[in-house]
């Protein structure tokens, strides 16, 4: 987290009252996730069966509210297999690859504006750190998130793993491209890449200064790009071929059983609540809401409901869309989405010579 | 306060490390790894002296310096690529006809 | 505006070029023509329009000017502006050119219906015009020598047309090469001007030369690289270019091309740009006596000489050429005896009525399906009517018959030779005399070819068995029926014919223009072709001082006074009394004189047409002194004089001996040097990748390691 | 010693281990991931220095793309290990070591000799020359054409790879 380290305030500030106060917003931030991702499981699963008129998961715990708990005991006491021909040290660095830079996310994130402490009388920011090209940093480390997924693909030594994990790099890449090129209008508007700045740019006029409405149509068709590229980014359906499982046998994972595999399915839920938030802070004004100037504390609240917006998002999706095929895949991202974001990043900036 | 010798210093250990590296793999891919390396190293320097001048000119020749990595890695996987499917190997010194 | 003259043939051109040859004939020629036909019509705008309205300039010229773009900047200094300009004198060419030009885009798409390459034709003919319009609009050397060699170019290529036929391809080589001769010429007077002048710009080279004083008569001036030097040398150039001796042997042969490009280049436009060149510079020649000696002399011998010639052609044809090139030396003739404004109604009229006539050959020629040969027509009054008249108007008009164009004009020269006072005393009674035989003889030889094609008894059918020399590259024979067994000839079709007969209405009363003052002057018809192109002329020309009343006005026109002021500055600036005045000759001859000498050239011309008919139409086969029909061997002189002797020492010398030893034997023997250098060094190269990175490493840790010895 | 000069040390033993690790492993997938644990460092190393644009860049492009590609490539053709015919040229390790033990020699002995003054004292995170505004303004200013070039270079390099990667057809 080399990131963390250098930020100014490390290197400047007296040190121990700051140590404690990240101890506790990294303790707050990350306990509090943690438990969210492993509840987006069951909110998955509960909204996938009402959507195909089934219960779900509802006997361990009222309305199988512990059904999480269950599973991540089940996890841990699971035997964890190494395939024989496998290469040992890659195979178990893969979760690891897959889930620390989907952590570290986090980090970036800003949850809400600063708010002063009772009592204490000290300013703290709602974000664990501040990074003045925080989008960039994103992208680095979703970036760096493929490296898991091919690792795992490649030391399963299986031809399933293998091609799952060969798909996985091709659609991350392609897709990637296509999610940068279409927020660049909106780092146009903001003028900036710090997250908190341009959930700044983005307050006031109840919502209608967001980046969804500002420079139309440019910010709705950035958003929809922004939205497919996000979804194949975090290979969910339709576009979840790394790990289709009627296909590759689940792809890069196939191999992968107990915390390993929980890892990576943990690092995948992780990317999908960065991608939300990230689509929340491009698009829909971050923690920006009524009274939130007042009470900053009301920040987290709005930012949280946005983010479970997508969220649920992505569930529905996957409860209603069948699976693209990997050519059409590639069609999509290089033929249609590439080229309409560039199409969209002129006429945003010809708007922005223009008009404003 | 780190002095600039330092950064020049690791600067040429990297670059070393990369030209021996392409004397002594015979690896293609691991030859074009190496010469990633050497890149970097001089990536290293210029950024180097770029924020102890606080001149902005090295910091952009790195940006320049990226692309054309970038352009170079292309081309030369995509070369790597073609030369595996006609020799079935990566060996550099079985592609040895560049002679008269 | 004058963008669009010049750039709507280009735009023809283009399209015809490019996608031609997927359209029918129709919409060839439709593009063909309008694009002319917007060039003329804006044109006419422009002259009629705006330029007589315009108000003159501080020379006096009055001038509508485009600029289009800084052009060949080097070094911060504009060596010259690109721009195009309409003044009196491209005025009245560029009416002509256009005018003319439309007509013979018309009746080419009759003449040359049914051939191959048609929209090939047409393209070449607008590019033509275009290059055409550059050389006549062009508002300074550099564009006008761009225009000339656009169109050396394009007759290069009309006349090798037809370039299956082999003739047609010598003569286009020859065509081509012969006025590469005299574009040298033009080359070295161009830079010679900049050198001298430090501009291109037509008009600041005439304000300058305007300013420099009279050179002297002879040798010395000739070599002394001043105006003199520069005049001949641009002069060199215009007798490649409008055929004069010696460089006029490749017109005749140019008759290889389709007859429409005949009339069109090689008669009415493209030949008269050397006289046009001359006018354009006559501020130059004036002040270069020599210069104006040699272009009188060689004006008037060429005249005669071709005149000779042209009564001995079989090919009606080649008569029309020898025709064109004896005209031409009219025109020179007119220039060397400073009567500019008479060389350029000349060129006009002649336009008029050599166009009418061309076009009228190709009408015979297209309705004897393709004969040239006149021995093997006659009678053909009977079946071509309408050709046969309107080809009489132009007849009569090259013989100087009053009233016709060509009497105006050929008989101006013919006076302003006589009287004129610019060449020294024989000289003009010399050329007299030597224009008026030659206007005897243009009679002679115009009506043999109009009684030995016209009158007389068929001779259709006598045509010897191998007759396929001639015409037959055209590709269209649709007649089913060959020579040698009776056949009709047939009139044209009205494409043809309206052109014509418009040629022959200009041919009749084109000359009106222009009519002498002593006809004129009584009932109130001014000179108003001399009056209107006189500011152009006046530029930079010093007046003696005894003319001062009447400057600049030619023989006692009494053109408006305003004009007059304002017209030459310099015409009224102290001058040296004794410089002659070389467009205004002297007052002493009397109107009698003048009429005496009118009637006398008119005596001439009636006379050469009652001998041509009383002779001709008796014995129409004449056979013709051999030395005359073998045009006195000029092209085997030629041949052995200049063109053997160059090929020899180019096979013998610069061949096989410079070409093959030295300059192959350096490049051999560099070859060999290089090989054996390799052949030692290529152990180097042994083909593996890493050991060349060996190398360059071990070079980089040398190098670095000599820096430490010698510190920079 | 400063915290800064602490954090250098560290970053540099990862970069250095990076790069042995790339000349080291004979597989080359680990030489791969040696090499990304060299630019990560790296990346670390221009943040310190000031370069945060650069720092992230260098994830982005060369871990994040350029690598992944590298990653890419290795896994279609899926060689293991090095190929296992003799080395016809062994004699390069006995050239290239002591070439390299003297290049090193060579650079430290003029970066420790050569005085530089220095110019600035605080090296790192005080001015604003890393940030995404100087660069950027630096990009379409004074370096256009430069930047212009490149993006030309780009697109050749792209259909470059297109047509020699391209699967001729039978």
């Amino acid at each position: 987290m080399p990131l963390l380290l250098f930020s100014q305030p490390f290197m400047d500030s007296p040190l121990i009252p700051l140590i404690i106060e990240w101890s506790l917003k990294i303790f707050f931030i990350f306990g509090g996730l943690m438990t969210a991702l492993a509840y987006l499981t069951w909110f998955e699963r509960r909204v996938l069966a009402y959507i195909q008129m089934r219960l779900g998961p509802n006997r361990v715990g009222p309305a199988g509210l512990l059904q999480p708990l269950a599973d991540g005991i089940k996890f841990i006491f699971k035997e964890d297999i190494v395939p024989l021909d496998a290469d040992k040290f890659l195979y178990t660095l893969a979760p690891i690859m897959s889930l620390v830079p989907a952590l570290t996310c986090y980090v970036l994130l800003p949850f809400g504006d600063k708010f002063v402490m009772p009592g204490l009388n000290r300013e703290i920011p709602l974000h664990i750190t501040h990074v003045n090209v925080g989008v960039l940093a994103i992208f680095a480390l979703t970036g760096m998130g493929v490296y898991g997924i091919v690792l795992a693909g490649y030391a399963s030594n299986n031809k399933y793993s293998l091609m799952g994990g060969l798909r996985s790099s091709a659609q991350m890449v392609s897709y990637e491209l296509a999610m940068v090129m279409s927020i660049i209008g909106v780092l146009l508007q903001a003028g900036s890449l710090d997250l908190v700045e341009i959930c700044k740019h983005q307050a006031g006029w109840f919502g209608m200064q967001w980046h969804l409405f500002t420079y139309p149509p440019t910010g709705i068709i950035g958003f929809f790009i922004f939205l497919i590229a996000m979804v194949a980014e975090t290979n969910r359906v339709p576009f979840d071929l790394p790990e289709a499982e009627t296909e590759l046998v689940a792809g890069f994972h196939t191999e992968y059983s107990s915390m390993k595999f929980a890892m990576f399915f943990i690092a995948e839920y992780a990317n999908m609540v960065t991608a939300s938030a990230m689509a929340t802070i491009l698009f829909l004004g971050g923690w920006m809401g009524p009274f939130v100037d007042q009470f900053p504390l009301l920040g987290p609240v709005y930012f949280t409901a946005k983010v479970g917006f997508f969220l649920f998002l992505y569930v529905w999706l996957r409860g209603t869309l069948p699976r693209y095929r990997y050519d059409q895949l590639m069609n999509l991202g290089w033929k249609f989405l590439l080229p309409l974001s560039l199409v969209n990043l002129v006429l945003t900036a010809t708007i922005a010579l223009f008009f404003m | 306060m780190v002095p600039l010798s330092w950064y020049l210093a690791l600067s040429a250990v990297l670059f070393t490390m990369g030209a021996v590296g392409i004397l002594i793999k015979r690896n293609v891919i691991a030859v074009l790894l190496c010469l990633e390396m050497m890149l970097n190293a001089a990536n290293l320097a210029l950024v180097a002296f770029s924020s102890f001048f606080q001149q902005t000119d090295g910091q952009l020749l790195v940006f320049l310096v990226m692309v054309v990595a970038a352009a170079e890695a292309g081309v030369g996987l995509a070369i790597v690529i073609s030369v595996f499917r006609n020799r079935e190997t990566l060996d550099v010194d079985e592609s040895h006809l560049m002679k008269l | 505006m004058l963008k669009l003259i010049i750039l709507a043939p280009l735009v023809g051109a283009t399209i015809l070029g490019l996608f031609g040859k997927k359209m029918n004939e129709r919409l060839i020629g439709i593009i063909a023509c309008s694009s002319v036909a917007i060039s003329a019509l804006t044109a006419f705008y422009t002259v009629f329009g705006v330029l007589l309205s315009a108000a003159p300039g501080p020379d006096g010229v009055r001038r509508v000017s485009e600029h289009v773009m800084s052009w060949m900047r080097i070094g911060g200094i504009s060596i010259t502006d690109f721009g195009y300009v309409v003044d009196p004198l491209s005025g009245i060419m560029v009416l002509f050119v256009t005018g003319v030009g439309f007509l013979i885009h018309v009746f080419a798409t009759g003449y040359m219906h049914g051939d191959e390459s048609f929209y090939r034709f047409f393209a070449y003919l607008n590019l033509f015009m275009f290059m055409m319009l550059n050389l006549i609009l062009g508002d300074n050397f550099l564009l006008m020598f761009v225009g000339w060699e656009g169109v050396g170019l394009c007759s290069y290529l009309l006349i090798g047309y037809y370039f299956l036929k082999k003739e047609a391809g010598d003569a286009a080589k020859k065509a081509f090469i012969a006025n590469r001769v005299g574009d040298f010429g033009v080359v070295l007077g161009v830079l010679l001007i900049f050198f001298k002048c430090g501009s291109i710009n037509f008009q600041k080279v005439m304000a300058w030369a305007a300013t420099q004083p009279m050179e002297t008569l002879g040798m010395s001036a000739v070599m002394a690289g001043g105006l003199t030097t520069i005049a001949l040398l641009l002069f060199i150039g215009a007798t490649g270019k409008s055929a004069q001796i010696p460089l006029y042997v490749w017109l005749p042969d140019a008759m290889a091309g389709p007859t429409p490009v005949s009339a069109l280049i090689h008669a009415a436009t493209m030949v008269t740009a050397g006289v046009y060149m001359v006018v354009r510079c006559n501020a130059i020649f004036t002040k270069a006596p020599s210069a104006l000696l040699v272009v009188a002399i060689i004006g008037g011998l060429t005249a005669f000489f071709a005149a000779t010639i042209g009564i001995a052609q079989w090919d009606i044809k080649k008569v029309l050429a020898y025709s064109t090139v004896s005209q031409l030396g009219y025109m020179f003739l007119a220039c060397g005896v400073g009567a500019y404004a008479a060389a350029i109604f000349h060129v006009m009229t002649h336009a008029f009525f050599k166009a009418l006539l061309f076009l009228g050959s190709g009408s015979v020629i297209h309705g004897m399906h393709h004969e040239q040969d006149m021995r093997y027509m006659g009678a053909l009054k009977k079946y071509m009517k309408a050709t046969y008249w309107t080809m009489t108007a132009g007849w009569l008009a090259i013989c100087g018959i009053p009233i016709f164009a060509g009497f105006f004009s050929k008989d101006e020269i013919l006076w302003k030779t006589f009287s004129t006072t610019a060449l020294p005393a024989p000289f003009p009674m010399i050329l007299w005399g030597l224009a008026s035989l030659t206007a005897l003889l243009t009679a002679v030889y115009m009506t043999r070819l109009m009684t030995v094609t016209f009158d007389g008894a068929e001779r259709y059918d006598q045509k010897p068995a191998h007759h396929d020399d001639h015409g037959h590259g055209h590709g269209h024979d649709d007649h089913g029926h060959g020579h040698g067994h009776a056949f009709k000839p047939h009139e044209s079709p009205l494409s043809m014919v309206v052109p014509l007969a418009v040629l022959a209405v200009l041919s009749v009363f084109g000359g009106l223009v222009g009519v002498p003052h002593i006809l004129g002057g009584k009932i109130g018809v001014h000179n108003y072709f001399e009056e209107f192109l006189e500011p152009v002329i006046a530029v930079g020309h010093q007046v003696p001082g005894e003319h001062g009343a009447a400057p600049a006005g030619g023989h006692g026109t009494t053109a408006p006074a305003g004009e007059h002021t304002a017209a030459a500055p310099a015409a009224h600036a102290p001058a040296t009394p004794a410089a002659p005045a070389a467009h205004a000759p002297a007052e002493t001859h009397s109107e009698g004189l003048e009429f005496g000498l009118m009637g006398l050239s008119v005596v001439l011309g009636v006379t050469g047409i009652l001998l041509g008919k009383a002779f001709f139409g008796k014995n129409p086969l004449w056979q013709p002194p051999t030395l005359l029909e073998a045009k006195y061997y000029v092209d085997e002189i030629y041949e052995a004089a200049i063109i053997k002797p160059i090929e020899n020492v180019s096979r013998e010398g610069l061949w096989k001996i410079v070409d093959v030893k030295i300059v192959d034997g350096a490049v051999n023997g560099a070859g060999r040097l290089v090989a054996g250098l390799g052949d030692t060094l290529r152990y180097l190269q042994s083909g593996f990748s890493r050991t060349y990175a060996a190398f360059i490493f071990v070079g980089a840790v040398l190098l670095i390691g000599y820096f430490f010895i010698n510190k920079p | 010693m400063t915290i800064q000069q602490i954090v250098f040390i560290v970053f540099a033993l990862i970069i250095t281990a990076g790069g042995v690790g790339v000349l080291v492993q004979r597989n080359p997938l680990y030489s791969a991931f040696s090499l990304i644990l060299s630019f990560i460092g790296l990346a670390a190393m221009y943040i310190l220095m000031g370069a945060q644009f650069l720092g992230v860049i260098q994830i982005v492009v060369y871990a994040g793309a350029i690598m992944v590609l590298f990653v890419f490539v290795i896994m279609l053709l899926n060689v293991r290990d090095d190929e296992l015919h003799p080395d016809r040229h062994k004699y390069l390790l006995y050239i290239g070591v002591p070439l390299g033990l003297g290049l090193i020699a060579e650079v430290f002995y003029v970066v420790t000799r050569v005085q530089i003054a220095p110019a600035i004292t605080d090296m790192h995170a005080t001015g604003t020359v890393g940030t995404v505004e100087r660069i950027g303004v630096g990009l379409l200013t004074e370096y256009l054409l430069p930047f212009e070039a490149t993006s030309v270079l780009i697109l050749m390099a792209v259909i470059g790879a297109m047509h020699l990667a391209k699967r001729e057809k039978e």
